[in-house]
């Protein structure tokens, strides 16, 4: 019964925040509303998210997001620096396979956004049996090096977070 | 001082549409198109934010989500085309 | 009862929707329901048309917002005798459609019908210029629905012909509608006039501009030469009972340009007095031409009943374009003629072809068929109807239209082209009776039956129009004197400008 | 009141034998000789009355406006007209019973022939000239039938159709003639007309009118050159030749210049045009007659060459003229009609109507020859019958008419016609009743029985006693109708056998010696006349015919090309003129409103925009790439609607555009993606300058229009009062739910309409030739193999919600800020157009919990509904009412009327885009030759571990 | 420069691009043109209520400068009405090829069959 | 308005422009289209989110009420910017392997390296042949 009520708390929960930011206030009738939406859409969308992850809802994805939000900053800088300075021959481009230790698509889809969020790395494609990631870098000196660093960077708060 | 940085922001982001434009234009291939116009579309999104600043209002700012949205669609749905073909199937 | 003017437009509508809703139930309910809507929008036309018979102009404020403001709907004499003839016209189509079966032939044809009756009865109704445009759409992407149904390779070409056309025809629509309020500042087509009377001379011409062309749209819609092409090939490969139905459509342009002009650009409008009839009676005189002549070498009836419609409705041009109360008179007599004149062929058209499969509509000799002497006095009806022969009322109605523009200058020119064109008409009809009818009667055998079966039941729509045809003969004297009370409040748009926008308004 | 009676009666007595098919022939006889001999008996009842008072007349309104009134007038000359149409139509009734057939549809000969009766009549009693005219087509038509009965036979579809068109087609001149008359008289009134004879006469129109009348009445009573057709419609079953030709139709012509004699002759004009017509046709007809040899078509070129007597004859406009005419029309009837009736025997007995074959015939059939020979003679105009009377008077009138300014050239003339008269006349009866038997016929000739002879028999009794007794049987009917058509009391007249030695007399006797030696010397100018260049009518006029099919199909297919680009091409020149000619009517200023100045942001967009543009015309063979430009097109139109403060468009703008960029990737899929080309350069050339002109001439208007300052525009009502009156502050949105909810209601529809005519298009597309071509459809793109990746099924996963929850939003505060029922609807769409490309057609298709025809009809509903609630309060449609409702806890909420409207809106929206999308996707599926996959993801490593590979 | 002068021009190269896409011979530039022509009649009709810069139509108690509301809605309803009619002529076009096996629009498809039949 | 905010605005919002420049002049100016795509990352994360930031800031400094729509369009962006990314570079990959676009560059043919001996990447290699099947068989809906 609450399994139908609430398919998916998560979404529940994020949905409601959502509204709470469109609406600019904190109001107990934009809440009701909230809590509203948050119940009647999940059901409606419940059909499309046939297996929910499970989640760990903590410390982890805060961490997990700070450490992003670093990372995207300082390789911006990095790229910009690559783009506006480096000439095309010395490029260092080449293409990145990274073995998978996750086992749920939407972690898999998480890292890879986090590894394209992330400039100078692109995940471009993932291998038929989900076990490995392409990646494509703008410019890696050492490969192994560079997929060590998304594996424990990465991977490992992911796996903590999609348990 | 805000002003001055709007000022520029615009330049920058006009010019940076202007070169999109040219990839837009010149290609070669067909990805390079498409992601020239997804540029584009997260140009223009930029423009939107920058103008809603400009104005001091936050009317605009639907429009900006929206075209997130649809900008990833458009994309991929280009995208799709060029692998399949069918983009529904 | 001062809201029964919405119901022609809010009728047919919820009956679509009802029938979309209950189109997977049994067959009968969908035609049941059509039918039944069609007859209470005869009924509501009636009592329309009783109310506005005494010249009373009743103005519906929709939303209640004032004049120029809301939109309002506007019920005159003209409007009423639109709207009681596209009830009758579609009530007989309807049925003809049902027993012919041709509903069945594919999806959706039950709330296409009544949503194109929606859009034909709003731009009869609506007195607002953008809201005319709605509807305008409204029964066109109707009309494209209707006349897709059935399908087939030739309809399909036509189809993307037609369509092409009429969303450029919308596009420059739009363009009119858009530099008349800029120009003007209203939408209202009474606002409108009141306000072209004071123009500026340096908005005049944009207004002009304007004023030329929405003429254009809605001469598109009336096939007026030479933006007809679009025509023939559409109506040759429609559904017959569809493009029974569609003869009301250039009717639709017909009564636009009538409306537009004489309220908007009319006597009032300064510089702009009556500038879109300038172009219109050359054209119109070409129309009954090329259309006439379209119908001697046609090779089906559907393309010959096309090309006789065109040149009817150039025939009932050539009397609007005169812009002249008497020859308005005659042409709103001649109008529901030609719009009965142009269904009863295609229906007359797709008796026989469905009695025929295995020939269809062409004009060739073919086997005996059932019903072929019932038949052949109908086409000979509808041919006399058509080519204005007496005692059908095109002969009446060709007789007021030569009557009327006796002192015009181009007399002799309309003269000339309308009895011209009559006897062309005659040669070509005549050829085509002795072919289908007379030659036939000698092949031996009689012909397959359609796949579904044919009833004498079929006859009796077709029948209905020419019933209707008669009574316009008899019932000539009232009617004519009642085209000319409508003419006379067309010439007369203080009497609408004020209905609308209050006593005292206007000049 | 009997008047009216009378003149129903034959459509009556059509209408009621039309509908006894199933009657025996007798039996529809009956009815039918019933009927008219009721007709003849109400008119004649009016006789006394009629000689008594000159007229009876009845009089019923019917369209003022017009002019036009159900006037009947019967004076002596349409009595005269009326007893001969009545009468002679009588026998021909009898005599039909017993010439048709068994196989023919006798029920089907009588209606037609009583339409044709009830339509004579008509010419005969109008009182009114328009009224004429309606009969005088009917007459047409109905003979249109009468001709064309034996529809088996080519000759008289031929003849019938050739009737009509003549007949018809002068008809139409009378018309414009008519009308003209009634106009310089001032009525369509009968009478009215007559008596403003020197009125039209003086009148500027009067030729151009008198042209017309005699077209119509010279086609119809076949005077040359319009007198082909009357031989051609011998094709006729007998006993209608017998009454077109003698008594009726061909009379109708000849009738109509002695009804409007009064307002019409006594001009030279008139004598003109009318005496020279009737003389040449006189002449021609008679000679031509002398040369054929089937019975029929000598009576009919004698026919033709009499009714030019009689032309000749209304045309001198003399009294005693018009009083000779219509003597002879009086005779002329009675023996043509004896003689076509004789005729038929002839070929109903033997079985050939051919003069060449006959002969010898007195001995066989003597019943038949005695008629025969006694109405040829009165066709002769030998003494005492009383064609010659007639004739004596004819010769009489003509010996004393100068025509050319020649004394002697009309006698001559009328001599000569008369000579050739008594030549075929005679050869009717030497050739086929006297001398040997020349050939064998194929049946063997005997009398036949009364039914057949009886009816000629009276005739020819007529014939006779009107030349014995004259005065007695004819004088006052002839002097009254001779009354009647010369308007004032007519001349002393003596109809007797015996003038005395007058050149009448002579001439006549020269014309019967000359006929009888042209009979005498018959073989050798036969051969001459057959060696003689001339001529034949029937091959012209098909000709004539063939030529303006072929003309009109020419013109009709040289317009009518069934290229759109021509179409299109045309309605953009007229478009371009209209504008121009609207401007040059007014006249144009430049305005003065101040423009705003461009930031370099605007140029640079403007730059892109116009980029684009270009690239999607150099690209438009390369569709897809074009698509991708039509897309930055859409972006900045976008931009531009944003920064112009229109934020309603932009988001509408944004939205439409994805789901229009959707579908034509969607189509584009199988469609071909790069075609060949088409046009020449030229070609391209010529459209370039269209559009280039097209496009400056849209662009002006829009120049010329922002740089003027707005016309106190009505949209300031609509600011001021949107929120106050609509409760909303956003007031384009106001205006869309509110002011013009009912424009929205009308574009609600046409989206529904839109998606619903897709669904039916493309239900059908999977069946016929179209299903054919798709499962022969190769794909023409290498694809990957890869149907629904990975990454972007997750994220539509959780975009779905997000973006309902936009849509949501963005509906709700529509009322007060941009957004509205119709770019929610398109969100809502789009978020789940999203789970159609991530995952699959039939995946999201059996997880979607849409109905969308129902979402339509619904939209519809609801948004009516609300609309229709306000009428609940008494208030009209689509009136909006709105309130703040507080609610304990929650606080306070806007609820507007307006709202549920958008919520009609709303749905339609998202049920005409899912329907024609989905459809759209589900056609491709009918081309993929992959099997259909169940996973949403290709890719998915949970299902991997399941099953490792 | 002024900005009334680009969007005229906007709307001028937009409609002549239009009309030279509609005078193609194949369908699919066709829908293309009417694509084309839409935009530009959408900017026209826009363009009607004058350019304003930054004065949405959000109505606000006291304020006289404000964009022209009526063209914009105007322009909505028109964005709707041609975007319906546009996925009717594609569908249309597409459903003809696939029936007929061509996308040709300029009338030599159809005109030789028809030439002996007469 | 402090100065510090204005400092601080000013500082983001011409950070996102520099970035989104940058990022577009990398599209005109790498090579070829996977280096292109990192440019265009870039512009979407820093330039966007840096004039988003900006604004956030902005609002609630100049006296008008704070908006968090700024974190919405950011959310958006960050869940579909690299599925965007992702899309375009299987779309490329695709498209070269096929020798599809006319020049070939990013050694996509060559150099690409392999996942492992029993798969492939799912762009060219599915691990379930689709096998043929009747396809006139579509179930109505």
């Amino acid at each position: 019964m609450l399994r139908k009520l609430f398919p998916h708390p998560g979404l529940t929960v994020l949905l409601i925040a959502v509204w709470l930011l469109m609406l600019n206030s904190l109001s107990i009738g934009g809440l009701v509303v909230a809590v509203l939406l948050g119940t009647v859409i999940p059901i409606f969308s419940a059909p499309f998210w046939p297996d929910r992850p499970r989640l760990h809802f903590g410390w982890p994805i805060v961490e997990y997001l700070l450490v992003v939000i670093g990372d995207i900053v300082a390789a911006n800088f990095h790229v910009a620096r690559i783009i506006l300075f480096r000439r095309n021959r010395d490029l260092r481009s080449r293409w990145l396979v990274i073995p998978l230790d996750l086992r749920s698509a939407e972690a898999i889809t998480a890292l890879a956004g986090t590894i394209s969020l992330t400039p100078g790395t692109v995940s471009s494609d993932v291998s038929a049996d989900g076990r490995f990631l392409l990646v494509h870098a703008l410019d890696v000196g050492d490969e192994a090096a560079e997929v060590a660093r998304i594996k424990e960077r990465y991977e490992a708060r992911l796996q903590r977070i999609f348990r | 001082m805000i002003g001055y940085a709007l000022a520029i922001a615009f330049a920058c982001v006009a010019v940076a549409l202007l070169l999109a434009l040219f990839r837009l234009l010149a290609g070669p291939t067909r990805g390079d198109r498409i992601l020239a116009l997804d540029t584009m579309v997260i140009n223009a999104i930029a423009l939107i934010v920058l103008f809603g600043i400009h104005q001091t209002s936050s009317t605009y700012f639907e429009a900006a989500l929206l075209l997130a949205m649809v900008g990833f669609v458009g994309t991929v749905a280009y995208c799709k085309f060029l692998l399949r073909g069918d983009i529904v199937e | 009862m001062t809201h029964l003017i919405v119901a022609p437009i809010v009728l047919p509508a919820i009956i679509a929707a009802l029938s979309l809703l209950f189109r997977r139930r049994r067959r009968w309910l969908g035609a049941a329901i059509g039918l039944a809507g069609c007859g209470a929008l005869l009924l509501v036309a009636l009592a329309l048309f009783a109310r506005a018979y005494d010249g009373a102009i009743s103005v519906y404020a929709l939303g209640k917002w004032p004049a120029p403001f809301g939109i309002v709907l506007v019920l005159d004499r003209l409007s009423a005798l639109m709207l009681l003839l596209t009830s009758v016209l579609a009530m007989i189509v309807l049925c003809h459609a049902v027993i012919t079966g041709l509903d069945r032939k594919g999806w959706h044809f039950h709330p296409l019908f009544q949503f194109l009756l929606v859009g034909l009865d709003g731009a009869f109704l609506t007195g607002d210029l953008f809201n005319l445009f709605v509807f305008f759409e409204v029964l066109l992407i109707a009309s494209y629905g209707l006349m897709l149904h059935g399908q087939g390779a030739s309809r399909l070409k036509a189809g993307i012909q037609y369509i092409v056309i009429n969303l450029v025809g919308s596009t420059l629509f739009l363009i009119g509608i858009g530099v008349l309020y800029g120009v003007t500042g209203t939408l209202n087509m009474a606002d409108m006039a009141l306000r072209i009377a004071k123009l500026t001379p340096g908005d005049q011409g944009l207004a002009g501009a304007g004023a030329l062309l929405l003429t254009l749209v809605f001469a598109l819609k009336a096939a007026l030469l030479p933006l007809h092409l679009w025509l023939p090939r559409t109506y040759a490969s429609t559904a017959p009972a569809v493009a029974a139905l569609f003869a009301i459509m250039t009717k639709i342009g017909v009564y636009s340009l009538i409306r537009v002009t004489s309220l908007i650009f009319g006597a009032g409008a300064g510089t702009l007095a009556w500038l879109p009839a300038r172009w219109m009676l050359p054209a119109s005189l070409l129309t009954v031409m090329v259309g006439f002549i379209g119908l001697l070498p046609a090779r089906g009836l559907r393309e010959q009943a096309a090309f006789g419609l065109v040149g009817s409705t150039g025939t009932l041009l050539v009397a609007v374009s005169l812009f002249e109360p008497r020859a308005m008179a005659a042409a709103l007599y001649y109008l529901p003629h030609t719009t009965l004149a142009g269904a009863l062929l295609f229906l007359v058209g797709d008796l026989i072809a469905r009695r025929r499969p295995d020939y269809g509509d062409a004009i060739t000799v073919g086997p005996r068929f059932a019903n072929i002497e019932v038949i052949s006095v109908l086409y000979m009806l509808a041919a006399i109807a058509l080519a204005g022969m007496p005692p059908l009322s095109g002969f009446i109605g060709k007789l007021l239209i030569l009557d009327a523009v006796e002192a015009h200058p181009a007399a002799g020119w309309i003269w000339a082209m309308v009895l011209g064109t009559t006897l062309i008409a005659i040669i070509g009809l005549a050829r085509t009776g002795s072919t289908l009818f007379w030659k036939s009667s000698i092949c031996g055998e009689a012909a397959r039956p359609a796949p579904g079966g044919v009833t004498s039941k079929e006859l009796l729509p077709s029948i209905a129009l020419i019933i209707l045809m008669v009574a316009l003969v008899v019932g000539a004297g009232p009617i004519t004197v009642f085209c000319d009370m409508v003419s006379a409040q067309l010439f007369a748009p203080q009497g609408y400008v004020e209905a609308v926008l209050g006593k005292g308004v206007a000049r | 009141m009997s008047l009216f009676l009378l003149f129903l009666l034959p459509f009556l007595g059509a209408i009621l034998v039309g509908f006894m098919p199933h009657a025996s022939r007798t039996t529809q006889a009956a009815a039918a000789g019933a009927i008219a001999s009721a007709a003849l008996v109400l008119l004649l009842v009016q006789a006394p009355a009629v000689i008594a008072d000159g007229r009876v007349s009845a009089r019923m309104d019917w369209i003022p406006i017009l002019g036009l009134s159900a006037s009947l007038y019967l004076d002596a000359l349409g009595l005269l007209f009326a007893v001969l149409i009545l009468g002679i139509g009588l026998l021909v009734i009898i005599y039909a019973r017993f010439y048709l057939k068994a196989s023919d549809p006798m029920g089907r000969f009588y209606a037609f022939l009583l339409l044709f009766q009830g339509a004579m009549l008509g010419i005969a009693l109008a009182g009114n000239v328009l009224l004429l005219l309606i009969f005088w087509e009917l007459t047409s038509l109905s003979s249109f039938l009468l001709i064309g009965f034996w529809r088996d036979r080519a000759e008289a579809r031929q003849g019938a159709r050739m009737a009509l068109a003549v007949t018809g087609g002068g008809g139409l001149a009378l018309i414009a003639g008519l009308i003209l008359l009634g106009r310089i008289a001032g009525t369509y009134e009968l009478d009215g007309i007559l008596r403003s004879g020197a009125l039209i006469q003086a009148s500027p129109h009067y030729p151009l009118a008198l042209v017309l009348i005699l077209l119509g009445s010279f086609t119809k009573s076949a005077q040359f050159p319009f007198h082909f057709w009357l031989p051609h419609a011998m094709a006729a079953p007998t006993p209608v030749s017998a009454y077109l030709h003698s008594a009726t139709m061909v009379k109708a012509g000849v009738f109509l210049l002695a009804r409007l004699w009064p307002a019409l002759a006594g001009t030279d004009l008139w004598f003109h045009l009318v005496a020279t017509t009737g003389l040449v046709t006189m002449l021609l007809g008679a000679a031509t007659t002398l040369f054929k040899h089937d019975l029929k078509a000598i009576l009919a070129y004698s026919t033709v060459s009499q009714l030019g007597l009689l032309t000749m004859l209304f045309g001198l406009g003399t009294p005693m003229a018009a009083v000779a005419g219509l003597f002879h029309l009086l005779n002329h009837a009675l023996f043509k009609a004896a003689l076509f009736m004789n005729a038929g025997i002839v070929d109903h007995e033997t079985g050939t109507r051919d003069a060449r074959l006959l002969g010898g015939l007195a001995t066989l059939m003597p019943i038949t020859a005695t008629l025969g020979l006694l109405a040829s003679a009165s066709m002769a105009g030998l003494p005492p019958l009383g064609g010659f009377l007639s004739k004596e008077m004819m010769l009489e009138e003509a010996a004393h008419t100068r025509l050319a300014g020649i004394d002697w050239l009309v006698p001559l003339l009328a001599t000569i016609a008369a000579t050739l008269s008594v030549a075929y006349s005679l050869r009717y009866a030497v050739h086929v009743y006297l001398g040997r038997r020349r050939a064998q016929t194929p049946l063997a000739p005997h009398d036949p029985p009364v039914g057949l002879w009886g009816p000629p028999a009276l005739l020819v009794a007529g014939a006779v006693a009107i030349g014995l007794f004259p005065m007695a049987l004819a004088g006052g009917l002839i002097r009254g109708a001779a009354g009647a058509v010369i308007g004032a009391a007519p001349p002393p007249l003596a109809l007797k056998l015996w003038h005395g030695f007058t050149p009448s007399l002579g001439m006549s006797g020269i014309a019967i010696l000359f006929g009888a030696l042209i009979l005498a010397g018959y073989a050798p100018l036969l051969r001459l006349w057959d060696r003689l260049p001339l001529p034949v009518a029937k091959t012209l006029f098909d000709h004539g015919v063939t030529a303006l099919v072929e003309t009109s199909r020419r013109i009709t297919l040289a317009i009518h090309n069934a290229s759109l680009q021509r179409y299109l091409g045309i309605l953009f020149l007229s478009a371009i003129a209209a504008g121009t000619a609207g401007l040059m009517a007014g006249g144009y200023v430049p305005g003065e409103r101040p423009t705003l100045p461009a930031s370099p942001v605007a140029i640079v967009a403007w730059a892109a925009l116009i980029a684009a543009t270009f690239a999607v015309i150099r690209a438009q063979r390369h569709r897809y790439v074009a698509l991708i430009f039509i897309s930055v097109i859409g972006l900045v139109v976008s931009l531009g609607f944003i920064y112009l403060s229109a934020p309603d468009l932009a988001l509408t703008q944004i939205s439409v555009e994805i789901v229009t960029i959707l579908l034509l990737l969607l189509a584009l899929n199988l469609l071909p993606k790069r075609p060949l080309r088409l046009s020449s350069t030229p070609l391209r050339l010529r459209d370039g300058a269209l559009g280039v002109i097209g496009g400056c001439g849209a662009g002006f208007l829009a120049w010329a229009v922002m740089t003027r300052a707005p016309n106190d525009p009505i949209s300031a009502y609509h600011w001021t009062n949107s929120y106050s009156g609509g409760g909303g502050t956003n007031v384009v949105n106001v205006t869309l739910v509110d002011f013009r909810a009912f424009d929205t209601f009308g574009e609600i529809i046409v989206l529904g309409i839109a998606a619903l005519a897709i669904f039916s298009l493309l239900q059908t597309a999977t069946r016929g030739a179209s299903g054919r071509r798709l499962l022969q459809w190769i794909p023409d793109l290498v694809r990957s193999p890869e149907r629904h990746p990975m990454m972007f099924v997750v994220a539509t996963r959780l975009l779905l919600p997000l973006a309902m929850l936009v849509g949501v939003y963005i509906f709700l505060r529509g009322h007060n800020l941009p957004g509205g029922g119709f770019i929610a609807g398109l969100v809502i769409s789009i978020a789940i157009l999203m789970q159609y490309m991530a995952s699959g057609f039939d995946w999201t298709d059996q997880r979607r919990q849409l109905d969308e025809h129902a979402m339509i009809a619904c939209g519809v509903l609801v948004a009516a509904a609300t609309g229709l609630g306000a009428l609940l309060f008494g208030r009209p449609l689509f009136t909006s009412a709105f309130g703040h409702l507080d609610l304990p806890v929650i606080g306070s909420f806007e609820l507007a009327s307006a709202m549920a409207f958008d919520v009609g809106v709303a749905v339609t929206v998202v049920g005409a885009v899912m329907l024609a999308l989905a459809e759209l996707s589900h056609i491709a599926q009918r081309a993929e030759k992959d099997a259909r996959s169940e996973h949403a993801m290709d890719v998915d490593p949970a299902r991997q571990q399941e099953t490792p590979a | 420069m002024s900005l009334e002068f680009l969007v005229a021009s906007t709307i001028g190269v937009l409609t002549a691009a239009g009309i030279y896409l509609c005078l193609r011979g194949r369908t699919f530039p066709v829908v293309l043109g009417l694509a084309m022509l839409s935009y530009a009649i959408n900017v026209f009709l826009f363009a009607m209520g004058r350019l304003v810069v930054d004065r949405p139509p959000i109505y606000e108690k006291g304020l006289a400068d404000y964009a022209d509301p009526l063209p914009q809605a105007l322009v909505l309803t028109a964005i709707v009405i041609s975007f319906g009619m546009t996925a009717l002529v594609v569908v249309l076009s597409l459903r003809t090829y696939l029936e007929t096996g061509t996308d040709q629009v300029d009338g030599i498809a159809d005109r030789q069959p028809e030439d002996g039949g007469a | 308005m402090s100065s510090v905010a204005e400092l601080a605005i000013s500082l983001l919002i011409l950070l996102g422009g520099a970035f989104a420049l940058i990022g577009s002049w990398g599209l005109v100016r790498l090579p070829s289209l996977m280096t292109r795509l990192h440019g265009a990352t870039k512009a979407t994360t820093l330039g966007v989110g840096g004039c988003l930031i900006g604004s956030m800031i902005y609002f609630p400094a100049s006296g008008a009420s704070w908006t968090a729509h700024e974190l919405l369009v950011t959310l958006f962006l960050f869940i579909t910017a690299p599925v965007s990314a992702n899309m375009i570079a299987k779309a490329h990959l695709h498209r070269q392997r096929c020798r599809l676009d006319a020049d070939a560059a990013d050694g996509i043919k060559e150099e690409l390296p392999e996942p492992s001996a029993d798969t492939g990447w799912a762009t060219f290699w599915t691990p379930e042949p689709a096998e043929k099947q009747d396809s006139s068989a579509i179930p109505r809906r």
